[in-house]
């Protein structure tokens, strides 16, 4: 504020000590107070960015996917061993497509007696149904059987999430130049490099990487040499033993540079094999890895694979669900606030009706969960599962909200509205038909999109009427067993493997856009037709 | 009646009564000093009455402005509406009956102190008659009492009487003594002035009664008295 | 023909019909008033418009009537009828099984692709249920049309000059919202019936005590049913969100109402309303990967902490913590939109009373606008507890499945929701009491909130009509 | 009571006599009016003259504006309220239940204490009345309805051009007098204002009683006002209500000049207390 | 001055002027009656003015209850106020000139017929003075001119000389025929009311001064002619 | 702008004459209120007499209120308004940056349009603001100050018995006396009043007034008022205001019965237009 010497000269009579003193601490009091306020807003903001932060950045991974382009032969032998050309058997046919899948790439990067565990790592990097859009492709032109194909071949969620920076944490280092090597690829290489300075480096990341608070497991080096990919087993002065891992057969030849890809864990700490990041580097490579986007995730249901589930059967369902929302809780939650707000006559039972209404608004959603199993499965019949249920019990669930909102939009309205149709002769229903209602139709709008949007997000009643089933086909109608997006999300969270939380986030931002759309809306109509009295 | 809400209301109103009583007290000493310097040829007396219509006048513009005032300002209602309207023909009532005495005074210095006895004896009587009903015309307007109104009415046909017969008495003085045609005249004058202060007087006593009751003292009687002197005509 | 009406979307059809009869019946009516008036329809008690309404009005509601009871009744008469015409040794079945026989009938009769099942005696009963559908369809449009017809010439009877047409059709109008609004009443009538009629059930296999006081619950393995530890649950979740979400929504509310420019405000508010229209699985979510290791780490850090003993705290990996923080973040919107609702409601007039005595803002604030406006923030809070309490998802996902009392809020919990999820989730018959303790839980649940609510909502009305 | 009653015999002759030729359009019986258990008006009879000007007057709570609304049964809408008694309108008892209050709104117009202007264009405001009642069979009739109301509400010059602009954005005078445009609109009779300038500064007030004493060469007018100066300035007769009860009715320069209840005197000349 | 918004108020106002000045023009013509009716020694005439003053009094009552109207019911403030006072007091003046003309004309009829031709030429050139300064005076009340009004001030100073010439002739004429006394007094009486009508005339004119500018017009000068009649003690 | 310099520098004189002796308690010199780009204010100048009341009349709209807003800035609790100009009070200009606002409103009291006493009890209502100005040191002193302000307020009567009832349980007129009591218990120099009875019927406004006219023997009060009768009534002085502009300022019997200027003779006798 003021000093009191500068005070005294031009303020006459308003400030003295006494004064000054008891109004220093006042505007203490008042900074003080204002801080609070500010440190409040600013804790609540900090939450959401983070909220929205931590989610956007583990969806950011699961817009993309990594596709294996290959060149596929399809023999018929495998996709349609009767012969038949019939577009339904040959789609059906995942199997054979699988094992036709599986034995070309073993043709190309395993050699003829591999053991079987080996087999197994190089098919675990696609999952079985990855074949599946090439069955479909197969069979929509049959034509295309005895002939080269190229194909996009989803990586298995593991290998995506390698290539995406995940699994574990790494480090390339670059180890010089061959001096020297000896040994075979079946029993071990010793390899003696030009430097030492870069086999220092080599062990020093090794040593960095090693985490020694959690597992107390060292990190492992891969190295590559050429096309061919090794794993360092020891290291001893300029020279280093290797075993093979994938590539061509054969020794690096002097003057080969080697490079060291370092991961902070070993293979069994890991989803992704040492062999696995092999193959995926060299054909990563060979530029047949490519980035794409996940179309999946909207055009393809509910999966065990997170790398093939998609929200598209739970997006429809949702829809479907809001349609039976909407069409039940919009227009009887807009008449029951017309009448008890124009019309009721003002008595008990009115007055119970509103409190029961107010009350019903704040009734934990999981009630009408129960009531949904209670009386349209159990007591009604209806089927699990099913959007009409779904839609039943949410309808319940915002009807209150509606009514609420919509009965606020008819009080915002000024009875002075009433009084002037009703005083040039208009009827009761006259004068809320033309005048009030149109006037609240605004506000009335905007509390239905806001419940409906409510409805969308809501959880836990659904998982009471079985709508958490597993869904794999896009329902058809009201009556179609399905899902719902924010249940999907609830599902996936609880997945086991790692892949499902991208995948979770993923879920959530759909459902996120979704609901944004919704509230939009809802701001623009209150601007729009934003009204002063 | 109880006080206004408003406490400055009524103390206005109270001052302007106040006030004007004090003017009708002036007037009624005036009326008794006036007749008293005719009848003892006091001329000090009636250079003293002459002096004192100015403090009337003075009271007057007083009062007019304080009732100017109360309509500009207070905007009163039905009885203080009246009670002021009527305050207003009070004031011009007293001040001309301050007048009417000033004039007698003044026409009391044109006497030379040796006329008709019988004549100055009659304007000395009138003006007690007058000064009488003035004081009861004011004495209604404090008690705000329309009998009393009534009364004073009343008694304006005397003082008529009164100043018909004088004006006959002095007509024929006049006639027997020309050389008194000037005081004579002057004595009828008098006689005139203390006939109209009555009608002052009257009208001092109707305006109490429009106060009182809002209406006017019925038509034709009052209206006679108004136009003043017909008595001697008679 | 049957057949084919057997599976007709008829019920559009039906739709199209009538909404083409109202307009015929609407136009009738009207021409019908018009010439009534001889023009000058002003003359008449109500307008033309309305007779019309009226004549619609009159010839639709029999017939929805009638479709409505076919909707709600046609089915059953359906299935007792199939019931009658089944040889007796399946009638012999018992009332159980012979539902479900019909009930595989009915579904097998209304799958388009239907094909033969080879069993003669079930092949046949489908096809008369397809039969036996599409008459009792056939029967009820007739019956319908037939009202509707009635309903149009009863409607056009009534008509004339004086006829208050506007006063029935209001009354009819009257009639549907109140419909609509009785509909509220039954949701709640439902709830707490459907709610009731289990936990009875419940109760008559477990004893209402040892549910309400019984320190154990082993609800999956059917086992105990004492419920103190989710209550336990879920009242210490709901305090840990009540101890984030009241001083922050508050002083939130205060700020944005009293010292926040226009500016501020209209960008704040918005970002706390979006914290309110997050579904509560996405906040699951985020207290599950973000929050939980948080709570877990920094309780390890804790434990690690010289002259703590160690395990002081139990550093789940799903924590009461994790999911009260959260779910406290949640309600923040609640607590601060309600209370900016109550704040806001405290007239100008008394802060600028405040100001013109020589007061601060915040005396303002603190000695007139918050005691005025506390019944409202203190409804508002009641409502977030009750929230807190109600509140599922976040529970579900984060706060653990352990039924155990500890005060520890960094050891996993139970609350009442996660329990009634964990119970009711996936395929499950209704009468195991496994099943049946959901509802019992459920009816608690209702009850407790209620009793928030209802105070909360007193108060709340008591403060309206205070400044209105 | 029995002193009122007979009191109100003595003032209902007195106003009779006042003006002994003026044809009665309004004549209330006996009102009594209950909202709830609470008697509001208290056995008022009235003769309410046409073509002219009456002026309800007295403190709040005097049951003033519940006796106006009686007259077009605004009552009805309020949901506790009860009247008992008669009001004759040209001969009809419109209490009687048998008359529909929506048109007896119709005959009798009512204005409002805050300006209520429909928030439509000026135009529609006026059309909404003669529209739900059939008055105008076509947009030219319309557009005639329209024209006059607002040319006898004084307002036509002021918004001749602007008849599709929202009648909210007029002024509060002009929003009144929108509203007397659109109370005309359907021909009333009578004409009912509920303290219609209470809302309005002393010049919007000048206009609308200036007004109100055009109208009352076409309409019966009856105006409830909070402020003694306004019905002295617009009425030919006035009533003083108090405690529900008529105090005193007749010619308004006698209410204001010479009163003939103490009452009224006390409440006109600011005694009351 | 623009019309006031509530249009029936200045209807008011102009009706009452509009009144006045016709109680004025009554008032102007039955000055000049009388006066003719004294010199032509016209008894119907006398009697005519007599039946007319009939009518200023009610022309009277009626302003006189228009302006308790005004006041009551519309508040009339400033300029306005003024107005209506104003009119008050011309009303009253106006009536006291119809009631002097009356008396003149009752004086009329007791005359017989042969009284001194010069007085009776006296009365009759005074009374077209004063009925001259009336009709300036009304002039300017409705021209609303101060500038006028100031003359009909200065117009009264002539008249009060014709009144005192007049008298000291009369006088003169009594003392010389003591038979005439009688009707020569009836002469001075009438030269007397019109001298008063002259300071009605003058109050007129400062009435009309008083609401124009809101201010009385300066004191001693103007009170000196209210009380009126100092001229003849010259 | 020029002209109404002019004018100003003419009436300011003409007030001055009018009552000589009086001490001057505010001088506002050359005010000028801008709400945003809008200019409510235009150089004004006036002085406020001590002892008395001063009345401001005006069409609405036309600054009264604002710039009696200014003499306790409460125009600062509003964003967007700027004030400018000097107003000084016993010598120092209290739109001083160095004076601060909350010490001047506890020298400045001011009364609403609508009565707002705090929902506390009536003690609480009055001794809110010696509370939080440290102006009684005991429970007793406190006492003292709340019967003072409530004799002062002619409330005292009405409700010493129930000092701990809320003051909103109050009638309108009680609660807007304890508005005013409210507003003397900081013992105020300056009184502002804001049309302070517009919300109350004819007997509480009285009522109100008569409160008004004991008070000025006591402190400066300055009154906006919707009513010309009211300023009649109750002030001293009265300045009429027009477009931002004061137009005349001067004793109010000669405003209202020969007021200088023509715009202020229409204004008061209904011929704005």
């Amino acid at each position: 504020m003021n000093s009191p010497s500068e005070g005294a000269a031009n303020t006459g009579s308003f400030v003295t000590e006494e004064a000054l003193r008891r109004l220093k601490k006042r505007h203490g009091a008042e900074a003080r107070f204002k801080l609070y306020g500010q440190l409040a807003i600013g804790i609540a903001i900090v939450a959401l960015v983070t909220l929205l932060i931590s989610i956007f950045g583990q969806a950011s991974s699961a817009f993309s996917r990594h596709v294996l382009s290959y060149d596929l032969n399809i023999e018929a032998s495998y996709v349609d061993p009767e012969r038949t050309r019939d577009p339904d058997t040959i789609a059906r046919n995942v199997s054979g497509f699988n094992l036709m899948l599986q034995d070309q790439l073993a043709d190309e990067f395993l050699s003829e007696d591999a053991d079987r565990n080996i087999q197994r790592e190089l098919y675990g990097m696609f999952t079985r149904l990855a074949v599946l859009p090439i069955a479909r492709a197969t069979a929509d032109s049959p034509q295309t059987i005895g002939s080269e194909q190229t194909f996009n071949v989803a990586l298995a969620d593991d290998i995506d999430l390698f290539l995406k920076g995940g699994v574990s944490a790494r480090k390339s280092v670059a180890v010089g130049v061959v001096a020297a090597g000896e040994g075979s690829v079946e029993d071990g290489i010793t390899l003696t490099l030009a430097s030492l300075d870069a086999v220092e480096k080599l062990r020093a990341t090794l040593t960095e990487l090693t985490r020694t608070d959690v597992d107390n497991a060292p990190a492992v080096a891969l190295m590559k040499a050429g096309n061919t990919w090794y794993r360092l087993e020891e290291s001893e002065g300029r020279s280093l033993s290797l075993t093979y891992l994938a590539g061509p057969r054969m020794l690096p030849s002097n003057g080969a540079a080697i490079e060291a890809l370092v991961l902070a864990q070993s293979q069994e700490n890991r989803t992704v094999t040492d062999r696995q990041i092999a193959w995926t580097e060299i054909l990563r490579a060979q530029g047949r890895i490519k980035s794409k986007l996940n179309t999946t995730l909207f055009t393809n249901s509910d999966s065990t694979y997170p790398e093939l589930a998609g929200t598209a059967a739970a997006i429809v369902g949702s829809l479907l669900t809001m349609l039976v929302t909407a069409m039940l809780a919009i227009p009887v939650g807009i008449f029951a606030a017309v009448y008890l707000e124009e019309f009721a006559p003002k008595n008990k039972l009115t007055s119970l009706i509103e409190v029961n209404i107010n009350n019903l608004a704040a009734v934990p959603s999981i009630v009408f969960g129960l009531l949904g199993a209670a009386v349209f499965i159990n007591f009604m019949g209806l089927p699990r599962s099913v959007p009409l249920v779904g839609g039943l019990v949410l309808g319940l669930l915002v009807l209150p909200t509606v009514i609420i909102a919509s009965r606020a939009a008819l009080t915002a309205v000024p009875p002075s509205i009433r009084t002037a149709a009703l005083g040039v002769g208009a009827s009761k229903t006259q004068s809320v038909f033309h005048h009030v209602l149109p006037l609240a139709a605004p506000g009335i709008m905007t509390g239905a999109i806001i419940g409906m949007a409510r409805a969308l997000g809501e959880t836990a009643p659904l998982l009471l009427i079985g709508m958490v089933a597993f869904v794999a086909e896009v329902p058809d109608g009201p009556m179609d067993e399905s899902t719902v997006l924010p249940v999907l999300i609830y599902k996936w969270s609880t997945g086991a493997e790692r892949a499902w939380e991208p995948q979770t986030a993923a879920a959530i931002i759909v459902l996120l856009v979704f609901l944004v759309l919704m509230n939009l809306i809802a701001i623009i109509l209150r601007r729009r037709f934003e009204r002063r009295w | 009646m109880p006080d206004h809400i408003v406490t400055a209301f009524t103390d206005e109103l109270e001052h302007l009564s106040a006030n004007l009583l004090r003017m009708g007290g002036l007037a009624e000493s005036m009326i008794m000093d006036a007749s008293r310097a005719v009848a003892t040829f006091d001329l000090e007396l009636a250079r003293d009455v002459i002096k004192r219509d100015r403090s009337i006048d003075e009271l007057e513009v007083e009062a007019e402005r304080a009732i100017i005032r109360l309509i500009a300002l207070r905007h009163p209602m039905a009885g203080d509406l009246r009670a002021v309207l009527g305050a207003m023909k009070l004031a011009g009532d007293i001040e001309r009956i301050g007048d009417l005495c000033k004039n007698i005074a003044k026409r009391c210095l044109e006497l030379n102190g040796d006329e008709n006895r019988a004549a100055v004896k009659g304007i000395e009587r009138m003006s007690r008659a007058v000064s009488h009903q003035l004081q009861m015309a004011l004495d209604c307007y404090l008690r705000q009492d329309i009998e009393a109104a009534k009364t004073v009415l009343d008694m304006d046909d005397d003082i008529d009487d009164h100043y018909t017969s004088l004006f006959r008495e002095t007509l024929t003085y006049m006639m027997e003594d020309p050389r008194q045609i000037g005081s004579n005249t002057h004595l009828i004058f008098m006689a005139k002035n203390l006939e109209r202060i009555g009608d002052h007087a009257t009208n001092i006593a109707k305006a109490v009664y429009y106060m009182v009751t809002g209406e006017a003292t019925t038509g034709a009687k009052v209206e006679s008295r108004l136009s003043g002197d017909e008595g001697e005509q008679r | 023909m049957l057949e084919t009406f057997g599976h007709l979307p008829v019920a559009w059809l039906l739709f199209a019909v009538l909404a083409a009869a109202a307009f015929m019946a609407f136009y009738v009516g009207r021409t019908q008033a018009v010439g009534i008036a001889r023009g000058y329809t002003s003359q008449l008690n109500s307008q033309p418009n309305y007779h019309g309404y009226f004549v619609a009005m009159a010839t639709i509601a029999p017939a929805a009537i009638i479709l409505f009871l076919y909707i709600l009744f046609g089915e059953s008469l359906v299935r007792a009828q199939i019931a009658g015409e089944l040889p007796e040794r399946i009638r012999a079945l018992g009332d159980l099984e012979l539902a479900q026989y019909i009930d595989r009938i009915s579904e097998h009769a209304t799958r388009r692709d239907a094909l033969a099942t080879g069993n003669a005696l079930f092949d046949a009963a489908s096809d008369r249920y397809t039969d036996l559908v599409g008459l009792s369809r056939i029967a009820a449009i007739l019956l319908a049309v037939l009202a509707a017809a009635g309903g149009f010439f009863f409607g056009r009877s009534r008509l004339s000059g004086d006829f208050r047409a506007r006063a029935r059709v209001e009354d009819g109008i009257k009639f549907l919202l109140f419909l609509c609004a009785a509909i509220a009443v039954l949701t709640t009538i439902g709830i707490v019936a459907s709610l009731l009629f289990e936990a009875l059930r419940f109760f008559s296999r477990v004893n209402v005590f040892s549910f309400l006081f019984g320190t154990e619950w082993n609800a999956q393995t059917g086992a105990d049913f004492g419920a103190i530890p989710l209550f336990f649950g879920t009242f210490l979740i709901a305090f840990l969100a009540m101890l984030v979400a009241a001083p922050i929504g508050l002083f939130s509310a205060i700020y944005l109402s009293e010292y926040a420019s226009p500016r501020v405000r209209s960008i704040v508010k918005p970002i706390l309303e979006l914290l309110a229209g997050i579904p509560t699985v996405v906040y699951g979510f985020f207290a599950l990967q973000f929050v939980a290791p948080i709570v877990r780490a920094s309780a390890t850090w804790i434990n690690g902490l010289p002259f703590i003993p160690d395990g002081f705290l139990a550093a789940q990996p799903t924590s009461a913590l994790a999911a009260g923080l959260v779910m406290g973040i949640m309600i923040i919107p609640f607590v601060s939109s309600l209370s900016d609702d109550v704040i806001n409601a405290v007239p100008q007039t008394l802060r600028d009373g405040a100001y013109a005595m020589g007061a601060t803002k915040s005396e303002t604030v603190k000695q007139v606008v918050m005691p005025a406006a506390l019944p409202g923030v203190i409804a508002a809070l009641l409502l977030a507890v009750s929230r807190a309490i109600g509140e599922t998802m976040i529970v579900v996902m984060a706060a653990g499945q352990r039924a155990q009392i500890t005060p520890d809020p960094t050891a996993d919990l139970t609350t009442i929701t996660v329990q009634i999820v964990a119970l009711l989730t996936g395929d499950t018959e209704f009468d195991s009491a496994k099943t049946l303790s959901a509802f019992a839980l459920g009816f608690v649940l209702f009850i407790v909130t209620l009793i928030f609510n209802l105070i909360a909502l007193r108060v709340v009305k008591k403060y309206r009509e205070k400044y209105e | 009571m029995d002193g009122n009653m007979e009191h109100f015999t003595q003032t209902k002759s007195s106003a009779r006599a006042d003006t002994a030729s003026a044809p009665i359009k309004v004549d209330c019986q006996n009102i009594d009016v209950y909202y709830g258990d609470k008697q509001a008006i208290e056995d008022i009879s009235l003769q309410i003259e046409d073509r002219s000007v009456t002026a309800f007057i007295g403190p709040s709570g005097c049951g003033k504006s519940t006796f106006l609304r009686c007259i077009n049964r605004m009552n009805d809408t309020i949901e506790s309220a009860k009247v008992t008694g008669k009001i004759f309108m040209d001969g009809a008892n419109i209490n009687d239940p048998a008359i529909d209050p929506v048109l007896l709104r119709s005959r009798v117009g009512m204005v409002f204490q805050k300006p209520n202007p429909f928030p439509k264009s000026i135009y529609d405001n006026i059309a909404y009345g003669p529209r739900i009642h059939g008055l105008a069979s076509g947009k030219a009739e319309m557009d005639e309805v329209v024209e006059n109301s607002l040319r006898k509400a004084g307002l036509w010059e002021e918004v001749k051009d602007r008849l599709l602009a929202p009648g909210t954005g007029l002024s509060g005078g002009q929003q009144q007098r929108l509203c007397i445009a659109r109370a005309i609109a359907v021909s009333p009779e009578v004409i009912l204002m509920d303290e219609p300038c209470s809302a309005l500064d002393p010049i919007a007030t000048a206009k609308i009683e200036e007004l109100i004493d055009e109208l009352r060469e076409r309409y019966c007018i009856v105006i409830v006002t909070h402020s003694m100066q306004q019905a002295a300035r617009v009425s030919q007769k006035t009533a003083f209500f108090h405690l529900g009860k008529l105090i005193e009715y007749g010619d308004t320069e006698r209410i204001f000049t010479n009163p003939e209840h103490g009452r009224t005197q006390d409440y006109i000349t600011g005694r009351f207390g």
